[in-house]
């Protein structure tokens, strides 16, 4: 079965720093897969070359079978891929329901919008209580919470979420992730980018670890919980021998 | 900045001859020419500095204007002969240079920009509205009795114009110069590195401002007659800009290269076109959008470019 | 005390041009960040669009103002893609010096086809008034006032609305994020930079009739249109328009109170924009956007 | 470039200037060369224009009946564009006196531009003849002085004023109430403390002075302050593009004042063109005004015809109505080709001393030079008082003042 989204030895970077080298990563179709690493090993980088949002240096990147390389960032989203970025980064100006609208911009997730509106304000109801409201205003948690629904409206096939726990109080941290679950059993496959390893295990089916930007670990959930290289790539160590 | 080449010494060296010789071949259009090239020159390495500093001036012609009323108030009402004049001229720029670099220390890019343009058409309209200090709309006339003769005047310009540029490779090689880049190209990191950004910004523009009304000062002796129209004309901020971006920003001889560029282009477009109404300037802002989108370092930098091929 | 209602009316007439002049420059800095040294030409072109329409063709220049801003948002949008995209990541300095330069270009285009006279377009409810008590109001500028609410009122509908509308926002407030929601951000600089020029022919076009035109009323408009801007937070389209009235009743009160007062009037817009840039550089009123 | 030695360059520059020495000089002997510095771009090109046309009209009509030469020399007419911008002004002057070397020169038209032009001719060392058929400014004429080789053929801003305040006294008598607007550039400064002295001396009371800033978009605050004083006479004294717009600020603010007096603007056509309806019982000065069927000179006729004559051929070859300043260009060239005539040569005495002694009979009247307050040789200072009336369906210059020349009398604006 081929899967949805497939990365080849991407190398990739800004200006003339290398930050990936020779990533390649597979996820499949309703699978949860998350990528773990410490800080600065590259995960938001991936994220923003799947987006489309960093050109890679070479490598290829396969969607749903097709090479998409060549497809401009703002066309990814009509192909199905979401991504809710690192900073959340809502629009400050805007409330929270014209933030909403605005996921659903691309004109396939414009058909269904009332639909997709109800869906997501029922996963996340602390949106529903704060619409009228300016996104920019809002706390930590209910700015992550409209960039994940944010991201929903916009019907994707491949949902990214670029560290949703970050900052967040552990109360908080429980509800992102119940919606991030329910939103896998709807069927919709995640890439899920993390810092807090456990969080992310729990929810994901398998996952890599990345390290100073290549494949440091990959495997089940299972296998990578209880993995040395996992602990040793999360807090940057060298780990002597590889699995 | 690799150090110049013996054949750009030469060349500078015999550009500065030219200039100091040329006054006295009695060839009078020759003559004021080389004045406008050495005045243009001026007020562009002076405009120059500041963008080396990261500082886009629209305001060059507050300087221009200062120094001109500047110099001929204390001709017409203390009686200062030419050279004293220049004086109090140099003084008012290098304050105005200065203060604006204190009051707008926070200010970047379009910011800064848009308050020297506030403060040219500011001044211009101070001086409209003081006639009995400037004789506002009337004008202000030298007094003739203190006119040095003509030869005086053309020998001071290519001076002002060889100190300015002096002044200008002085700085290149101090450690002003790296400072000034490092403030350039990012002005929190520059910072960090213990560069105290305020005072550099102040010493720049207190010189690049003493140069710039320096020049005013002169020509307004040669034109001889001041009205707030012609002291704060719109046309010398423009110039101010044009002689660097056509010769090249941040290189020493882009300057001096563009203002002779620019003065001659003026003269083609003026005697090719000058009877057709309007198409001189027309076309001189057809050449200002060509460089900017073609050109962006300016003919040095084309120059650079071919040699090192 | 007559003469101060009447100078508020006058005041309040004229508010609304400026605010109509500088909404358009407001729009392409907060979407483009590019400050436009150009505008005031497109006012220019705006007045001598209207001018001919009603000397040439005796047609108002009401009727004539759907047709011009028509004609100025295609111009706008082609001026954007043959020579504004090119500067968009130079620095600011290639920015300001190209706006100066086709500023430069418009102004002698204009002295070339219609020489440096001075016109002015004259319809008949330019100069008829209506006294009310008294205190005297022109038509003109009524209308003027007018024409500039409804043109602001669509505008903000349309930004707060609309899809596209939206779209406008959102690029401004956050370009990489904007990509993610399928906005592609170089046909929004092209629309916002069109949509800027047309507003700068409308504001043109209705000027037409209450003051001179001359190729070279372009500078002063674009120094006035800058000082509101800057006052009213740059790229906020509310800040704008109030920043519009209130340097337009600074300006009647400076004119009407302080002695030889009509000769400071010039100097109100430029301490504004010295005054401001030193209290608060981002502009007082409305909440400026990071640039 | 580095392979050039230093003594190429020097021996290409004496070559190149050694040429350009020669040949100036050669064609000194068979020329005269008249210079125009005019204002063919920026505010002034409405001035600028004019001269141009009316200088190539008068050499054209001086070859037409005297053949190619004047006195064996061939006409040479240099021309250069000031661009209304005063530092190239002073630029083109020193290239017409010092480079081009001319010897009569004609212009520019703008007041601004002749004051930026005065020191640049006293300062070279054996200034030209200097003909300036526009600029009323007196700051020109304080600046001129005495020097024998200027020649003014145009009113200075105080024959303005004593023309003007004679002709209202005549028709309205003493004490009525004066309001003034003046503009704060050269125009404005310059004009009103003539207007200040003349009114005074007429026994006029001034009630308000206003200054307004040259290009205002707004005038009503002035307006506003001008009604409160309740004055019988606005006397303004501003340039076109102003005086249109106050004229029709004027006008919406229906401030009702039974007489508005401006200078030069209600002869120009942009006012009346501009301003329709609005232009009605204005009233303005002028040293020519169309239409006066003035008679031929007798000593020459083809030279100086009758003013019909004249108008007609005019509006044939430029399809317009002929302007002061173009009038004023045609007639100071032909007093100048005259001058070169009768004395037979270029030289700066000889022209100066012919053009004083000349007296011809023109269509702005006689053209006999004599002093004014200052300036040796001023010509046309007398100016006619009119006031623009509805005739028909279009509106014409009535003249009240002097009353030799009056075909009407002042009346008062109707109340709107």
């Amino acid at each position: 079965m081929t899967p949805l989204l497939s990365l080849s030895n991407i190398r990739a970077g800004y200006g003339a720093s290398l930050v990936l080298h020779d990533l390649s990563i597979e996820v499949g179709e309703g699978e949860v897969v998350c990528l773990l690493g410490a800080n600065g090993a590259g995960k938001t980088t991936t994220t923003c070359v799947i987006a489309g949002l960093v050109r890679p240096w070479s490598g290829e990147i396969r969607f749903a079978g097709e090479s998409i390389a060549e497809v401009p960032g703002h066309r990814r989203v009509s192909l199905g891929i979401a991504l809710s970025p690192e900073g959340r980064q809502v629009f400050p100006e805007m409330t929270v329901h014209e933030n909403l609208l605005l996921g659903s911009y691309a004109p396939h997730a414009r058909r269904d919008r009332t639909r997709a509106m109800d869906q997501v304000l029922a996963l996340f109801p602390r949106l529903e209580e704060r619409l009228r409201q300016k996104a920019g205003l809002m706390s930590g948690g209910e700015q992550q919470m409209l960039a994940i629904g944010r991201a929903i409206m916009s019907r994707p096939r491949l949902l990214m979420l670029d560290e949703p726990s970050l900052g967040l109080a552990p109360r908080i941290v429980m509800d992102v992730y119940a919606a991030v679950a329910e939103t896998a059993r709807a069927g919709i496959s995640i890439l899920l980018v993390e810092q807090n390893t456990e969080a992310a295990l729990a929810v994901a089916d398998r996952g890599y670890v990345l390290a100073n930007g290549t494949i440091a670990a990959s495997g089940s959930a299972a296998e990578l919980r209880g993995s040395a290289l996992v602990r040793s790539a999360f807090l940057g160590i060298q780990a002597e021998s590889a699995p | 900045m690799n150090p110049p080449s013996a054949a750009a010494i030469l060349l500078a060296v015999a550009a500065a001859i030219a200039a100091l010789v040329i006054p006295f071949l009695g060839m009078p259009l020759l003559t004021d020419i080389d004045f406008r090239i050495c005045a243009l020159a001026m007020i562009a390495i002076s405009w120059n500095m500041m963008a080396g500093a990261g500082l886009v001036s629209l305001g060059h012609s507050a300087f221009w204007g200062l120094g001109s009323y500047a110099a001929i108030l204390s001709a017409n009402d203390l009686g200062a002969p030419f050279v004293v004049s220049l004086v109090p001229a140099v003084v008012a720029g290098g304050l105005l240079g200065a203060g604006l670099a204190r009051m707008t220390g926070r200010l970047r890019g379009i910011y800064f920009a848009i308050s020297t343009l506030a403060t040219s058409e500011g001044l211009r309209v101070l001086a409209t509205m003081l006639p009995d200090l400037t004789g506002g709309g009337n004008g202000l006339y030298l007094d003739s009795t203190l006119f040095p003769g003509n030869a005086a005047i053309s020998l001071a310009i290519p001076c002002g114009a060889i100190v300015a540029a002096l002044i200008a490779w002085a700085i290149s090689r101090s450690r002003y110069a790296f400072a000034l880049r490092a403030m350039r190209n990012n002005e929190a990191a520059s910072q960090m590195l213990g560069v105290a950004p305020i005072r550099f910004r102040v010493g720049i523009m207190a010189v690049a401002g003493a140069i710039a009304s320096l020049a005013g000062a002169i020509n307004a002796w040669h034109g001889g007659y001041l009205d707030p129209g012609v002291a704060f004309d719109l046309k010398t901020t423009i110039d101010a800009q044009i002689a660097p971006i056509l010769g090249g920003v941040y290189t020493l001889p882009g300057p001096i290269i563009g203002a002779i560029a620019t003065i001659a282009f003026e003269e083609f477009t003026r005697a090719l076109f000058g009877g057709m109404v309007g198409i001189s300037l027309l076309v001189f802002g057809l050449v200002l959008v060509a460089v900017v989108l073609v050109l962006p370092q300016g003919l040095v930098g084309l120059l650079r470019k071919t040699r090192r091929r | 005390m007559t003469n101060l209602l009447q100078l508020l009316i006058d005041a309040l007439l004229m508010g609304g041009l400026y605010a109509l002049m500088s909404v358009g420059l407001s729009l392409g800095f907060g979407v483009v960040r590019i400050i436009n040294f150009a505008h005031g030409e497109f006012v220019m072109l705006g007045a001598y669009g209207a001018y001919w329409a009603l000397t040439l063709l005796h047609v108002d220049p009401l009727l004539a103002l759907p047709f011009l801003i028509v004609l100025g948002y295609l111009g706008g949008w082609l001026l954007f893609r043959g020579v504004v995209a090119w500067v968009l990541k130079a620095p600011a300095l290639n920015q300001i010096l190209l706006t100066f330069g086709i500023a430069l270009v418009l102004q002698h285009i204009a002295v070339v086809l219609w020489t440096g006279d001075v016109r002015s377009a004259m319809p008949e409810y330019a100069l008829s008034t209506t006294i009310i008590g008294d205190v005297f109001v022109v038509h003109g500028r009524l209308i003027a006032f007018l024409v500039a609410g409804t043109l602001i009122a669509a505008l903000t509908t349309w930004l707060r609305y609309s899809e596209t509308g939206r779209a406008v926002r959102a690029v401004a407030q956050n370009h990489d994020a904007a990509i993610l929601m399928g906005i592609n951000p170089g046909r929004i600089y092209a629309l916002a930079f069109a949509m800027s020029t047309a507003l700068g022919i409308a504001s043109g076009a209705i000027v037409s009739f209450l003051i001179n035109i001359t190729p070279f009323m372009g500078f002063s408009i674009l120094l006035k249109a800058v000082a509101i801007v800057i006052l009213g937070g740059l790229g906020s389209i509310a800040g704008t328009v109030i920043s519009a009235f209130i340097l337009a009743i600074a300006e009647t009160m400076v004119a009407y109170y302080v002695p030889e007062g009509a000769g400071w009037t010039e100097g109100v817009a430029f301490a504004v924009i010295v005054g401001i840039l030193l209290v608060r550089p981002r502009g007082i009123i409305g909440s400026a956007l990071a640039t | 470039m580095g392979n050039i030695r230093a003594s190429d360059l020097r021996r290409g520059a004496i070559g190149l200037v050694m040429g350009l020495i020669l040949s100036t000089a050669a064609h000194a002997q068979q020329e005269v060369r008249i210079g125009l510095p005019v204002e063919l771009s920026g505010r002034f090109v409405a001035f600028g224009a004019q001269i141009k046309r009316g200088v190539e009209t008068a050499v054209e009509i001086w070859k037409h009946t005297r053949g190619d030469k004047v006195a064996g020399r061939d006409i040479v007419v240099i021309e250069h564009d000031t661009q209304s911008n005063n530092s190239t002004t002073v630029s083109v002057m020193n290239q017409l006196i010092n480079s081009d070397k001319v010897d009569i020169l004609i212009g520019p038209g703008g007041s601004d531009s002749g004051a930026a032009a005065v020191p640049s001719w006293k300062q070279a060392a054996t200034h030209p003849v200097w003909i300036v058929p526009g600029v009323s400014t007196t700051v020109v004429e304080k600046q001129v002085g005495k020097d024998p080789y200027f020649f003014h053929t145009f009113p200075w801003t105080y024959q303005y004023h004593e023309t003007i305040v004679a002709g209202l006294k005549q028709a309205l008598g003493t004490g009525k109430k004066v309001a003034i607007i003046y503009s704060d550039g050269a125009y404005g400064r310059a004009h009103i403390e003539y207007a200040r002295q003349y009114l005074k001396d007429g026994g006029f009371q001034i009630v308000d002075e206003e200054l307004i800033r040259e290009g205002a978009p707004d005038f009503l605050p002035t307006l506003l302050k001008v009604r409160s004083a309740h004055p019988e006479i606005l006397y303004t004294l501003v340039q076109t593009n102003d005086a249109i717009l106050l004229a029709k600020q004027i006008y919406s603010a229906k401030l009702n004042i039974p007489y508005l007096i401006g200078t030069f603007q209600a002869t120009l056509p942009e006012f009346k063109n501009s301003l329709g309806a609005v232009q009605n019982c204005w009233t303005g000065v002028n040293s020519y005004i169309m239409n006066l069927h003035t008679k031929a000179d007798q000593a020459e006729p083809k030279l100086f015809p009758a003013g019909d004559e004249w108008e007609a051929a005019w509006r044939t070859k430029y399809h317009k109505e002929p302007e002061y300043m173009e009038v004023g260009a045609y007639i100071s060239t032909m007093l100048a080709l005259l001058a070169v005539e009768h004395s037979n040569a270029v030289d700066r005495d000889h022209v100066a001393t012919a053009l004083a002694a000349q007296s011809y009979q023109t269509i702005m009247g006689n053209s006999r030079f004599g002093p004014s307050e200052i300036a040796l040789h001023q010509a046309f200072g007398k100016v006619i008082d009119f006031q623009l009336q509805k005739q028909g369906d279009g509106y014409d210059n009535v003249i009240f003042y002097p009353p030799e020349r009056a075909g009407g009398k002042l009346v008062a604006c109707p109340a709107q």
